[in-house]
């Protein structure tokens, strides 16, 4: 288990006290295995502010945040861990300084770069989960290869408009991966962002907190080898809320990155061999 | 002839009159059964109304990479693809992936 | 139409473009609504305080928080709109000084009491919409008849462990109320609170950001009378995400409260006739 | 004798097993058609293991203040409540209202 010899304060004891003593949680087991996680999400934007708001309040001891943006005021409406004093200034330090007041019993630690094939196994090496709180398919698979290179789990959604999905790839080696779901990428010109797609604050938040909540359930234990079933959630905020959980298949034999004669490794990704700007197509994506 | 549900979701709506359930009733000439693939054609021939739309669904003779085809709320990779046969009340969704964050 | 004079500035614009893109918003012509909507949220807690964020991010004009509470650590795993610096303060006051940074365009009151029968009419008139994120039945049939009386549509949420419930009541005085739904308490020994019942954050912030989406539904006019069709939301974190729409009964006509012949009105409510506390029985709530 | 699943939801499933879908088959001695007011006799008879946990389905006769009970995701007032004849494959839900927030 990678539950450590830490123990709980009376101070965590009482801060925690409300998510413990619900079963689901596992009690002090669970309180413990939080504590000794550690997560890295990848853009404190639309998903990534609520998710990192509860994995912080929930006490997930270790936190990294990737990010490069500075916040804008057009951000603000979805992206509500910062605020109006922050613009300009990075999202990850503007995320980190209101997590810190939130829950000072979190460490965490900021990484103010774009996530590329250099620097991403740099960052991930050493984080028990991956959030995929990016926006634009080429971060995806990167962020994707990376992470079943390392052998780690990822939670990974997106959203645009009113609507959302979400799911958990690469779970404990078994599960499928982004290229089982989507081995070609889509063409350049389908994909749109939330900037130019444009986006509904809470429908992105909603689906950022759905991240959250797969996550304490993957740390949980909630999800085992033997019950784990490849899914995705397709969430529409308009005209009627609803939630969809679609079967998905599992790990692909032939896949390029998780299969059994992978051709995308950590050595074909850090010389360049794969080019995910190629892969994708060269478009211009506005930030997020 | 075949009475089935057919959801464009995730903005795939805008290929088909912002509509995103539709039933449709297809049939085939030879009599066979009906199958995925002949209401991909279906969509294709009938229900698209710009062609220059077409490319938003169809990619290579087959769905656009980025789409996800669901047969009965389940990938159709698990259920035969374009050789499922249909029934009366299946619902086959397509729903545009997602990449906004 | 409630749509003012008002105009946006262009820092408005800026502010909320990504919002006024999407079709659903209603472009200017939805902005301007929502700017021209007062709100009045009963209770900054673990539904409040996700509430509040995304309504103040998307520019509802006017907010109203009524909560004489004050924030304990024991809050902060979901209530992330408070911090660790707040505890002991006022939540109403620790939300608006958050929510004032996140967007300085809206006018925010706080009202630091508990709701009673004295003060509700005065707290509630005037506004468009009630939120309800109270945790105990006497407050919710309140919250309803007062709203009822005054002719305001409320959102009203619930949660506790890893499940929520939502509904829309008294839509435009022509929807059921939480007494055609409701017309005997539960119990009290059947109810239990967060604090003593536990509740996972995520979850009880996943309905609060529910009722921030069915809010802007219905500032956005996505509801009509012709297409509103009486609702209750379940919604379940565990194992699996679902979220499960009921259709629910219409107003009744033997409602007490919105029927043909209704026993619960202002002058009943406000001299003490209709006594919550014995009708909900008497019962030690903790806050939540 | 009607096959109909059965759920007790919002904490509700602590009454039967901490289980929270159940699939039952429920008969009526008479031949008559099985009513969801038979069904509620068999739940109390047959599926609440603890007796005191009665009281926490049953309030005078009928379901518990606090407890909608829902038809096919329809609230039963406006399905007939106990007269609603069960068909096969028919889902009954009760779901404990919530009141934390
Ligand atoms: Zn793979
Ligand atoms: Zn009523």
């Amino acid at each position: 288990s990678k539950v450590n010899n830490e123990s709980l304060s009376l101070t965590e004891y009482q801060r925690y006290g409300r998510q413990m003593i619900v079963e689901e949680s596992g009690g002090l087991r669970g309180q413990l295995e939080l504590k000794s996680t550690r997560i890295v999400v990848v853009g404190a934007g639309g998903l990534g502010c609520p998710s990192l708001q509860y994995l912080v309040g929930a006490g997930v001891g270790h936190i990294g945040i990737v990010d490069n943006d500075t916040v804008e005021a057009s951000n603000l409406h979805r992206q509500t861990l910062h605020d109006t004093s922050r613009v300009g200034t990075l999202k990850c330090e503007s995320a980190k300084q209101k997590l810190n007041l939130l829950n000072p019993f979190v460490d965490i630690k900021t990484y103010p770069v774009r996530l590329t094939s250099e620097n991403a196994f740099e960052i991930f090496d050493g984080y028990n989960y991956v959030l995929d709180c990016t926006d634009s398919p080429a971060t995806r698979y990167l962020v994707n290869d990376v992470a079943v290179s390392l052998g780690i789990t990822v939670i990974s959604a997106s959203g645009v408009g009113t609507e959302g999905q979400l799911c958990i790839l690469n779970f404990k080696n078994q599960g499928p991966c982004y290229r089982c779901f989507y081995p070609t990428p889509p063409p350049p010109n389908s994909v749109s962002s939330c900037s130019e797609g444009g986006v509904i604050g809470p429908c992105i938040g909603l689906v950022g907190v759905m991240m959250a909540i797969e996550t304490l359930k993957l740390i949980y234990g909630v999800y085992t080898i033997e019950n784990f079933k490849p899914f995705l959630m397709s969430y529409s905020g308009f005209p009627q809320q609803s939630l969809r959980v679609f079967k998905m298949r599992g790990k692909q034999t032939t896949c390029k990155c998780c299969g059994s004669d992978p051709k995308i490794t950590k050595e074909t990704i850090e010389s360049g061999e794969i080019n995910y700007t190629e892969f994708c197509g060269q478009r211009n994506y506005n930030v997020c | 002839m075949v009475k089935v549900k057919v959801e464009f979701l995730g903005g795939l709506d805008v290929i088909v009159g912002k509509e995103r359930i539709h039933k449709v009733e297809v049939t085939r000439d030879d009599g066979n059964a009906v199958n995925v693939g002949d209401l991909i054609d279906y969509i294709v021939a009938k229900m698209i109304k710009e062609k220059n739309d077409v490319e938003v669904f169809i990619d290579n003779g087959s769905i656009r990479p980025g789409i996800l085809t669901l047969i009965n709320d389940t990938d159709w990779e698990l259920e035969g693809e374009k050789e499922y046969e249909l029934d009366d009340g299946d619902v086959v969704s397509f729903t545009s992936t997602l990449h906004g964050g």
